[in-house]
Parts: C-alpha cells; sequence; structure tokens
C-alpha cells in the first residue's frame, strides 16, 4: 500500500465517520465509537515510543490528563475553541515528550518506565493542588450547543475519527520512513545503532516528543465529553495498561497492531460494560492479556505473519 | 510551627514506615533487583496476602503476623509455579522485559479481580492485641501498629541478607544476576535458582501482606498504591542490593513523615517521587546499584 | 606523522577512582593494519570506545583525518568513516541480515544512495553471506554472526574499520576465514585496527603492534620485535 | 505482503463499521417497552464498589417490592443498571446505551458526586428528570431544576453539611477556642472543608491548622501529630474509609485528645470498619444518615432493613446496611411514588410532581427545594458511645450511635469532652 494509497483509505474512513454522523443512527454509537477512537489515538501514539523504539512509557495518564488539563486551562482562562484545545493540549504534552526524551540518555528500560510513573504521579499531585483547574475537586464544564453538529456526541465522534486517522496515517508514515528504520535499530540495539551512523538520542527526541503530542491530542477533547474532569479519573491507571495491552495484543512492529488491539480491546471493554458489567470485565482483560502475551507473544498481527509464512 | 519534639517524632514515625516499605519492597528487591523479572504484580501478592491475613484473623482470631509466617510455604509455591509459567512463556525465549511486564499487569487484574469476587469490595481489617496501643519513650511516642512491622521488615531484610551471603542457594541467587556461566560450572541450575529466588520473593509478599493490613484497611485494588512506592525504593535502592533497599525506604519514609509533619502531607507523595526522580537523573544505578 | 589519519593524543579515561586509560597516544596510518594487543582489563576496549563516541574522555584529543573529533558523537564519527565492529555481535534481531546492512547504508554511508540493497548484496556476496540475505539473525551460526558484523561495518563505508575480537571463539579454519576477508577489505584501502587475543591471528594480520597494560602503552613494534619484547612478556606473565 | 496488508487494513475498516452499524441496528429491533424500564450506572467494582453493591441492591429491593404491590401504574418495572467501575468517564457511554439503545423511561444516578457529574449535561440535553444518589453539590454549576438529590445535606450543601458538629461544638461550656481543619485531596474532603472555613468563621473559632494529606498515605500518625502539636479544642475531619481509619488509629495512638473530634469522616458508618475499631470509635462526633434510635424508625424501614440484610449475607457486603442503602431505596421510591402520584411517565410531569410535594419514604418525609436539594438539611451528627469490643450485634440496638443534631431527631446527650467518653 503506498501513501497515496494510504492517504485514500484515511480520507474513506473519515468520509464514512462523516457519514455515520450524518446518519440518524443510535446516539451510543457515538459515545462507544468515541472511546474505541480515543484508544486507536493513545495506542498507536504510544507504540511510536514503545513499539517502534522500544521505550515502555508507563506514564501514559501524564500526557493524557496533560492535554485534558490544558483544555481546562484555555477554556478557563481563554474560552479557547476546540481547535485551538487540541493543538494546545497535544503540544503541551509535546513538551512533557520531549523531557522525558533526555532522560533517555542516562535511563533504560525499566528504569525509564518507572520515571515516567514516577513523572505521572508528580503531575497529578500537581493538579491536585491547582484550583484554577479544579484542584481536587474536580472540574464541571458546562458545554454550549453543539456548534455545526447536531449533537456533542456526533461532534466528538467525528473528531476522533480524524484525529485516528491523522494519527495512525502518521506513525504509518514514520514507520516506513528512514526515522522508523533508525528507530528499529535503536531498539534492537541501541549501541550498534549509534555506531551504524543512527543519531539515537535526535531520534528517540523525536520518538518522545511525537508520542507525547498525539497522546495530548487524545486527552484534549476528554472534557467535553465526560464534561467533568477530576484528577484521579483523568490519571486513572487504566490508561497506561491499555496503552501498552492494545499494541501487545496488535503487535507493536507495526501500525496496524495498536489499530487493531484498540479496536479489539476497547470494543470488547465498552461491550462488557453493558452487558457483564460485573468485576468479570476486568477479569476478562486480565485473562486475555495473560493469554495474548503468552501464545502470540509478537501480536495478532505477528500471529497472521506467522501463519502466513507457513 | 516547629519543635524539636516534633522533628524527633517525626523521624522516628518515618523509620517505623521505612521499616514497613522495605518489608513491602523486599520480594521486589529480590525479584525485579536480582533477577531481573519485573514483577509489576508484586503488591497484588501483597494484597493477597493481607487477604489472608483478614481470613484467618476473622475466622480463627489468629494474629495477622503468625498468619503470614504460616502462609509463606503456601505463597512460595505459588511464587515458584508463577515463576516457572513466566520463564517457559518468555524468558526462555529471550523476549522476557515488555511482555513480561504486561504478564504481570494481566496477573495484578486476575488477582485483584479474583479477590474482590471472593471476598468483596469491603475495606478489610484485622484485629490484634498490638493496634491502637503505643509506648512513649522520651516524649517520642512509637505505635505498635507500626513498631511491630517496621520490626518484622528489619528481620526480614536480616534474614534475606543473611540468607543471600551466608547460603548456598543464597549466594548462587547473587550469581544468578552476575554470571549465568560461572553458575553452571558450580553446578547450580539458573532455572532452579531463579524459581527459588521468586518464591523467596512472595514468600515475602504474604508475611507484608500480613503487615500492611495490620496498618491500614484493605481492599482489593489497595495494591495500586503500592506499585509506585516499591519500585521507587527498589530502584533508588539500587538493584539487587538488599541494604539499599531498606536505607530507601526509610528515606522514603522519613521523607513523607517530615513533610507531613512540617510542611504540610499535601505534597509528600510528590515529594518521595520527586527523590526518585533526582536520583534516577543523577545517578541511575541507585544508591547502593550493583 | 603527518600522514596520520588518526591520531591519539594522551587520551584518559577515569572510572570513578579507577584509571582506565593513562595518557595513551597513538597514530594510525592511512591504509596500516595495527594490532591492539594486551592482557584484560588493559584498556583495548576502552580505549576503542573513546575512538569510537560510546565513551568521553577525561582528557586529551582524539583527531581524525586531522580533525579534532574529540567531542563528536559517535553517529557523527561513523559518518566521518570511523567504523566499528562489537566483541559480542549485537545484529538488529528484528531485520533480516539485508536489512541490518541496510541501516548503515542509509545513514552511515556517504552518500544516501538508491541502490541500497544492491551495494547491500555485494557486500554480503564479498563476505559469503549472501545465501542467508533474507534470515533473520537468530537463524545464524556463530561465525555467521561474526561476519555479519563485519559486513555490517562494511556497510557503513569506512576508513578505519575497528575489529574488536572478531575471532574470539571461532575454530581455527573460521579465524581464517575471518583474516581472508580482513585482508582483502585492506587491500581495498581500508585502514583496520584489530583487537585480538588470538596471537596467531594478530601477529599474522598486523604490520605493526601497539601493546597496552593497565591503561598505559608498553610497547610498540613489528610483531616480530613485540614478540621479543620482555615487558610484554612481563605483562602477560606477570612476574 | 502489500497487498495482504491492504486488504487486512480494508477488512479493518469494514469491522470497525460494521460493529458501529450493529450497534445501530439494535435501535429497530428495540421492542415496544412493555414494563416500565429505570437505568443506571452503579459502581460495582473499582473505589465506590463497597458502597455502590449495596446500593444497588437497595434499589432491587425497592423494584421487587413495587412489582409485588402490582408495579407502577399497573405496569411492572424493569431495572438495567450497568458497572461504571468508579470512573467517571464510562458515565456518557453508559447513561446514553440505557437511553437510546435499552430505551430505559427512567433514569437514576450512580453513587457519588463524581459519577453524578458527569450525568447532568446528559440529563439536561435530554430534559430528564434525575435522581441523585448522595452527591455533594451536583446542581451548583447547573442549577437543572429536574435534578433531586436525596442525600439529606440541604439547600446549601457546602456549608449545611457540617453545620451540626459546629453547633455541637459551640454550644459546650467551656466553650471550644481554637480548631484544626484536615482532609483528604480528593471531591468529598475538599468540598466538606471548604464548608467549614466558612462555618469556623460564623461561629468565631479560630484556625490553628489547615491541611491536607493525598488519599494514598498509609501512616497518619505525623499528621495526628503536627495537629497535636498546635493542640487545637476541635479536630474537624474530612476523609474516606480507609483515612478515616488511619485518623481513628493514629489519633488513639499517640494521645491526640481534642475536646471533639470528627465531622465529616466517611467510613465510620460502614459496619466492617465499625467492628475493627470498636471502643477507639467512642466519643467521636461525626456526621451520618441513619442510626438505629429510636428517632428513627420511619414507616417501612424495619422491613427495608430485614430484606437487606437478608440480602447482604449472601452477597457479601455490608450486613448492616444503615449508611447508603435506605437513601438509594427511597431515591427509587421517590420515583415511584410520583410517578404514580402524576400518573404519567412523562419527565417534565415527573418533575414538577417531585418538586411540589412532600414524600413519606423509608428515610423520613422528604422535600426538595429549588435546587434539588432537601428542603431543609438533615445531616445528623452522632456520637458513638459505650462500644465495648468488637461485637457486630451491639450495633444494632440504640445508644451505641446518638444521634445529637439536629434537635428533632436527637435521641441522647453529648458527652463531653472527647475524652470522658472514652473511659
Amino acid at each position: 500500500m503506498k501513501t497515496r494509497g494510504a492517504l485514500v483509505v484515511g480520507v474513506a474512513v473519515i468520509g464514512l465517520g462523516v457519514l455515520l454522523g450524518g446518519l440518524r443512527v443510535n446516539p451510543y454509537v457515538y459515545f462507544a465509537g468515541y472511546v474505541v477512537l480515543q484508544y486507536v489515538v493513545i495506542a498507536t501514539a504510544w507504540n511510536v515510543l514503545g513499539g517502534y523504539a522500544g521505550y515502555v512509557n508507563f506514564g501514559t495518564p501524564a500526557f493524557f490528563a496533560l492535554g485534558a488539563y490544558t483544555s481546562i486551562f484555555l477554556i478557563e482562562a481563554f474560552k479557547a475553541p476546540l481547535p485551538v484545545l487540541i493543538v494546545c493540549g497535544g503540544l503541551v504534552a509535546a513538551l512533557l515528550g520531549l523531557g522525558i526524551g533526555y532522560l533517555t540518555l542516562r535511563l533504560k528500560g525499566v528504569f525509564f518506565s518507572i520515571a515516567t510513573f514516577a513523572l505521572s504521579v508528580v503531575l497529578q499531585t500537581l493538579i491536585i493542588n491547582w484550583e484554577y483547574v479544579g484542584g481536587a475537586k474536580g472540574y464541571t464544564l458546562i458545554r454550549p450547543p453543539a456548534p455545526f453538529f447536531r449533537s456533542w456526541g456526533v461532534l466528538l465522534f467525528t473528531l476522533m475519527v480524524v484525529l485516528a486517522v491523522v494519527t495512525v496515517l502518521v506513525a504509518r508514515t514514520i514507520e516506513r520512513s528512514w526515522i522508523g528504520r533508525g528507530l528499529a535499530a535503536l531498539r534492537d540495539n541501541e549501541e550498534a545503532a549509534e555506531c551504524m551512523g543512527v543519531p539515537t538520542l535526535r531520534l528517540k527526541l523525536f520518538a518522545t516528543t511525537l508520542s507525547g503530542f498525539f497522546l495530548g491530542v487524545a486527552g484534549a477533547p476528554f472534557p467535553y465529553y465526560v464534561t467533568y474532569v477530576e484528577p484521579s479519573s483523568a490519571f486513572d491507571l487504566n490508561y497506561a495498561v491499555n496503552a501498552l495491552a492494545m499494541p501487545m495484543i496488535g503487535g507493536t512492529t507495526t501500525w496496524l497492531g495498536p489499530v487493531i488491539g484498540a479496536v479489539l480491546l476497547g470494543t470488547a471493554q465498552q461491550v462488557a460494560t453493558v452487558t457483564i458489567s460485573s468485576e468479570l470485565n476486568l477479569l476478562i482483560v486480565g485473562v486475555v492479556l495473560v493469554l495474548f502475551v503468552v501464545l502470540a507473544p509478537e501480536g495478532i498481527t505477528g500471529l497472521v505473519r506467522r501463519l502466513r509464512r507457513r | 510551627m516547629f519543635t524539636w519534639d516534633l522533628l524527633a517524632n517525626a523521624v522516628v514515625a518515618g523509620i517505623l514506615l521505612g521499616g514497613f516499605y522495605a518489608a513491602v519492597s523486599l520480594g521486589v528487591s529480590l525479584t525485579f533487583g536480582l533477577l531481573d523479572v519485573v514483577n509489576i504484580a508484586h503488591p497484588a501478592f501483597v494484597i493477597l496476602g493481607a487477604y489472608a491475613a483478614y481470613v484467618m484473623n476473622s475466622s480463627f482470631g489468629l494474629d495477622p503476623i503468625l498468619t503470614g509466617v504460616l502462609f509463606t510455604p503456601l505463597f512460595y509455591a505459588l511464587g515458584a509455579g508463577v515463576y516457572r509459567i513466566y520463564y517457559s512463556s518468555f524468558e526462555r525465549r529471550g523476549e522476557e522485559s515488555l511482555r513480561g511486564l504486561v504478564f504481570f499487569f494481566g496477573l495484578l487484574f486476575i488477582i485483584e479481580v479474583a479477590l474482590s469476587l471472593k471476598y468483596g469490595v469491603d475495606y478489610r481489617l484485622v484485629e490484634a492485641a498490638y493496634i491502637g496501643k503505643s509506648i512513649d519513650l522520651g516524649g517520642v511516642g512509637i505505635a505498635f501498629r507500626l513498631l511491630v512491622p517496621c520490626v518484622v521488615g528489619l528481620l526480614m531484610t536480616l534474614a534475606l541478607s543473611l540468607f543471600l551471603s551466608r547460603t548456598f542457594y543464597g549466594r548462587a541467587v547473587m550469581g544468578v544476576s552476575q554470571d549465568q556461566v560461572a553458575l553452571r560450572l558450580m553446578g547450580a541450575n539458573p532455572v532452579r535458582i531463579k524459581t527459588i529466588a521468586f518464591g523467596i520473593g512472595i514468600a515475602a509478599a504474604s508475611l507484608s501482606g500480613a503487615l500492611l493490613i495490620t496498618i491500614s484497611p484493605v481492599v482489593p485494588s489497595t495494591d495500586r498504591d503500592y506499585i509506585g512506592r516499591v519500585f521507587a525504593i527498589t530502584v533508588l535502592g539500587g538493584l539487587g542490593s538488599v541494604g539499599g533497599t531498606l536505607v530507601a525506604s526509610i528515606i522514603l519514609g522519613v521523607a513523607e513523615s517530615l513533610m507531613a509533619t512540617l510542611f504540610g502531607p499535601s505534597w509528600s507523595l510528590a515529594v518521595s517521587f520527586g527523590i526518585l526522580l533526582l536520583a534516577l537523573a543523577v545517578r541511575p544505578a541507585g544508591l547502593f546499584g550493583r | 606523522m603527518a600522514d596520520a589519519l588518526l591520531e591519539i593524543d594522551g587520551v584518559t579515561k577515569r572510572f570513578g577512582g579507577f584509571l582506565a586509560l593513562d595518557r595513551v597516544s597513538l597514530q594510525v596510518r592511512a591504509g596500516e593494519r595495527l594490532g591492539l594487543i594486551g592482557p584484560n582489563g588493559s584498556g583495548k576496549t576502552t580505549l576503542i570506545n573513546c575512538v569510537s563516541g560510546a565513551l568521553p574522555t577525561d582528557g586529551g584529543r582524539i583527531l581524525f583525518e586531522g580533525r579534532d573529533i574529540t567531542r563528536l558523537p559517535a553517529h557523527q564519527r561513523t559518518r566521518l568513516g570511523i567504523v566499528r565492529s562489537f566483541q559480542i555481535p549485537k545484529p538488529f534481531v528484528s531485520m533480516t541480515v539485508l536489512e541490518n546492512l541496510g541501516i548503515p547504508l542509509e545513514y552511515a554511508a556517504p552518500p544516501r544512495s538508491h541502490g541500497a540493497a544492491a551495494g547491500a548484496l555485494d557486500i554480503l556476496k564479498m563476505i559469503g553471506l549472501d545465501a542467508k540475505a533474507h534470515l533473520r539473525p537468530a537463524g545464524l551460526t556463530q561465525i555467521e554472526m561474526r561476519k555479519l558484523e563485519l559486513a555490517r561495518a562494511m556497510a557503513a563505508r569506512p576508513k578505519l574499520l575497528v575489529s574488536d575480537e572478531a575471532m574470539a571463539g571461532l575454530s581455527s579454519a573460521e579465524v581464517d576465514d575471518i583474516l581472508a576477508i580482513l585482508f582483502r577489505l585492506n587491500e581495498q584501502g581500508i585502514t583496520i585496527i584489530m583487537i585480538e587475543h588470538i596471537m596467531r591471528a594478530v601477529m599474522r594480520f598486523s604490520e605493526r603492534v601497539v601493546v597496552l597494560d593497565a591503561g598505559n602503552r608498553i610497547a610498540e613494534g613489528t610483531p616480530a620485535e613485540i614478540v621479543r619484547n620482555p615487558a610484554v612478556e612481563k605483562a602477560y606473565l606477570g612476574e | 505482503m502489500n497487498g495482504f496488508r491492504t486488504l487486512l487494513g480494508w477488512a479493518l475498516v469494514g469491522a470497525v463499521a460494521g460493529t458501529l452499524a450493529l450497534a445501530g441496528a439494535d435501535v429497530f429491533v428495540a421492542r415496544a417497552a412493555d414494563p416500565i424500564k429505570i437505568g443506571l450506572g452503579m459502581a460495582l467494582t473499582g473505589g465506590l464498589s463497597a458502597n455502590g453493591k449495596p446500593a444497588l441492591m437497595a434499589i432491587q429491593i425497592w423494584k421487587d417490592d413495587v412489582n409485588k404491590k402490582g408495579g407502577l401504574l399497573g405496569r411492572p418495572v424493569e431495572l438495567i443498571a450497568y458497572d461504571d467501575q468508579t470512573n467517571p468517564a464510562t458515565v456518557p457511554g453508559i447513561y446514553t446505551k440505557l437511553l437510546e439503545v435499552d430505551k430505559v423511561d427512567f433514569v437514576v444516578s450512580g453513587y457519588g458526586t463524581n459519577l453524578i457529574a458527569p450525568l447532568m449535561p446528559i440529563a439536561m440535553e435530554r430534559k430528564l428528570t434525575i435522581m441523585g444518589i448522595l452527591g455533594l453539590a451536583n446542581n451548583e454549576k447547573y442549577k437543572y431544576p429536574s435534578y433531586f438529590q436525596i442525600q439529606p445535606s440541604g439547600p446549601d450543601p457546602e456549608a449545611n453539611w457540617a453545620t451540626g458538629f459546629f453547633e455541637i461544638a459551640a454550644r459546650q461550656n467551656p466553650k471550644p477556642q481554637t480548631i484544626a481543619l484536615v482532609g483528604a485531596d480528593a471531591e468529598y474532603p475538599r468540598h466538606a472543608i471548604a464548608g467549614a472555613r466558612e462555618l469556623v468563621k460564623k461561629f468565631g473559632f479560630k484556625t490553628v491548622y489547615d491541611k491536607s494529606y493525598p488519599p494514598s498515605t498509609v501512616d497518619y500518625t505525623p499528621i495526628a501529630r503536627a495537629i497535636k502539636a498546635v493542640s487545637p479544642d476541635i479536630v474537624f475531619v474530612a476523609s474516606y474509609p480507609p483515612d478515616s481509619v488511619g485518623m481513628v488509629r493514629a489519633s488513639a495512638e499517640i494521645g491526640l485528645q481534642p475536646k471533639i473530634f470528627g465531622g465529616g469522616m466517611v467510613g465510620l458508618q460502614f459496619t466492617t470498619v465499625m467492628t475493627s475499631l470498636g471502643p477507639m470509635l467512642n466519643g467521636i462526633v461525626n456526621y451520618d444518615f441513619w442510626a438505629p434510635e429510636s428517632t428513627m424508625m420511619f414507616p417501612g424501614i424495619k422491613e427495608f432493613f430485614a430484606e437487606y440484610q437478608k440480602r447482604a449475607k449472601e452477597a457479601g457486603v455490608d450486613p448492616l446496611g444503615y449508611y447508603l442503602p435506605p437513601y438509594a431505596y427511597s431515591a427509587v421510591q421517590i420515583l415511584g411514588l410520583a410517578i404514580e402520584g402524576g400518573k404519567s411517565l412523562d419527565q417534565q410531569k415527573v418533575a414538577d410532581y417531585i418538586r411540589s410535594n412532600e414524600f413519606s419514604t423509608i428515610v423520613g418525609k422528604v422535600r426538595f427545594g429549588p435546587n434539588g436539594e432537601w428542603a431543609k438539611s438533615r445531616v445528623l451528627q452522632v456520637q458513638y458511645q459505650g462500644i465495648k469490643g468488637t461485637d457486630v450485634e451491639q450495633f444494632r440496638v440504640p445508644g451505641k450511635k446518638v444521634v445529637l443534631y439536629p434537635e428533632e431527631f436527637k435521641s441522647g446527650t453529648v458527652i463531653y469532652p472527647y475524652s470522658a467518653a472514652q473511659k
């Protein structure tokens, strides 16, 4: 699939999304779809760093929440419109990404993961104590009527379709470019990559920044979705786990992996929430995770590849 | 608002807390520090230990810490079993780090959910003679509820470091982390040694779970509060250094306690993790890194 | 030495209190075959790490083609033409043999060539690995892994190749195999520094041998001179 | 390879579209509503599930009670409940599903302020009547007329919350002077402390300590000691269950002995917490919603508890259920009474009926004010007295949790100071 082909598919998906928004289908579709697509963005963004470069970021909630709280700040201070929120949420999270990029200078492997986790805790404490954005009490957003669309559900869904397509296209482009090959080399062996002429630091900074940007983008519309944001749910550990689990289930080395993982696991979680509706939901996630990493270590895409090679 | 008395009390409370943190972190120090197994589910095993203590306490009136000790063989077996699965699924294939992490995350969920299915989501507490009592040593009050876990934590640290330095298996565990070839020449099977070490790590969770429920009420999801702390301590102490783990535990305990007493507790957790971030940036190998 | 390709000038490296390199100086001529030997822990690998840029130095200068590269990051030194192979092979495990070569071809070899795959195949043919071009490194034997290491270094189009114990653990026939490759590379004009414990190989290969011991340069000369040097004997055998 | 990828990519797009379309198709198969459906999300896992589960059980008891009597308007009642995982982010999805796919006639909120908040805009956009189950000041910003809160916080939730505690303190002789405020860094404690600060001013106390702590704190002795160091007459604590236990234990251990202690601790009302703290509770004055005192025996409540405690035993949830369950029951009870009373399923009519009538529920007479809160605050202040050992049975009888406030429900007198009650 050439880049132009991918663009066509991307535009087609967006078209489908808009079409779905235009159709008067059940509004629940938009809400559930929003969450699944949000996970497509998160998983894909995480995978740029975790899958391509091999740096496991445990601090996904920090980036997501930073996107959400940047939005809240801008709404509260300037009544900024949604597109501005998304760009700014992404940029602020990208800055944090750049910061953790410099951490990779000294920290590898699990140390890096733990540092990102610690960062998340510190950031959460900051937000808890920052009354302007609601602090520990949380922030209630009163939504005006949805502009251009007939409801916020449709608007947010359509927006997420666009964001997901853009994120996936960007990730795919990177994966197939010299940057992607360089990242793969440094994931396999950083020292050897550097000695083969790969500017590892610059590539890592690029990956952490870009990954942070899209994680922030995923969080930026969140206040409009829930209308009530408080630190413990914005910094929910689930984001860290899902960001990691979805690409693992789908496969981490290609752009398709996180998309498949996010759609499968995200949909499964949505369905479980409204059907099984008990602890079993979480249990399923746990069992699926364990089974997958044990039985299909390269994820679904890896499994398919292996079957095809036979 | 500062008095020397308050400072002394804060430091003592921090040391007590640190002793307990050491107990919770020891297992991770062993499994993560020495075996390089990122057992993120360790706090979940701790909670499992806490529930064991709760069940024995509420149905037979057994002392929680005694239960913790009694259950160690069971937890050892559990740990050994988990390691076997981990080994054959990941380590042998040489792809442990990332997938292993997800494996343990899954395990953490399974334990949490299994507990809440069986025992519900109510806060669980235990009763013991020493809970709620304290002694006063020259103006410094010491609560038994914290003193007992601290002492047990120190004993556990001591026992573990003696085990590692004085026994054949202990030295073999230390060897596993450094030179597997030499280990084979010694006639020890690294997988067997690692199984034993992992089993001990989880056995420690049994005991530290009992300590945890002595200190504060427990629900199945309490483990999440400890994931960060435990790994912070292990990393801060320097991987694989039992003494370092103890020192790091006490540093964290005292930092939290001092913040809480003198400046307001709101920032205590952030300060702990700030210390960790700083330590990682300045000295990635931790305070007593190998 | 006016025509020195690489000039190491009083390089010092400390690890904590341990002095790993003590003002080591060394020149390498273009086209030369230099052997670098010394007992374990003498600082050979540290010196190589300083030259390749993996470690920062604590003193002294390193010049390449007359240009000071002391503060240059490793990947830029590679682009200038200093390429090393690793003692323990460090292949890119998720890539095929051919793709392994693609990384240096894309990142280091000037200029970024479109015929990358063809160039990579040529190298593999020369080294005798072309049959395995589409295998992952996991499917290679020990000797093939070493060859891949060399082939990948080749793909970076080096002017100076530093071969770090490329023959440890190989059979005598395999050692000859690798030596033949290195000789051929040298004939193509590539300067080679060989670090090796297998004396037979170093002595056969090198035009000049430098001996390090405890971070100091203790001897230098032709292989024949080094064999007769009492200081070298002392360093290796102890007193 | 590339061809296959393309195929897979398209298959994926198809799968997404298919899934969404399928979910959408549900609309068309939704059958004509025969029973009256009431939908809600409830915390069955996560942080608040210890309360969420009993609350759902209470609502189910109400459904069974109603159906036994022939349903509402002659139609049976059906409940549809999903697990919100104590996660506000699940709420929009759950309620949209309830309203659009399950086609419920009415919704009831989940438990807790955080889970009610995301429901507000959804309800407002559709002009639904919502019964809120224990949220603090949810309607403050929205001022939505069809919102009703069963928590008896009163017209000004933040300020009314601790009024009783402060009135009791101010009435003592000699009047206490200094106060320490301490609470967790979370939604409810922040509200409660904010309200308490206002009351401190109103009653003329002097604040000598005002700090908050992170909810994941392990050891509370440093906090208790810092408070002890400024020796306040009053200690007001706003906390969640684990920290409530931590504060009570730490205070007992280091001998923090203010003249009056308690206020806004969540958790002391729970049976497991009461039985494990035992005598340590003696003397604490704390808010509550119900206690087995003679003044609180409203019609129907005995029968409710009989049924609840029977079911709770099987389900392994709070065995007494004095805190949340009767209020959860009353919330739906009011909804049912309003449907019957207004003889209509129309959201607006039901809301009008609720707004303009007084209801006799198992938690007593309830009338709502203009902001949907109880017209008059009925947050109780109780004092734990004479608790011996850790036996659960003692909490079933009157005299252990004595109601001190408000006046009309008073069932005993305060033991003052705090230390006197601990003997």
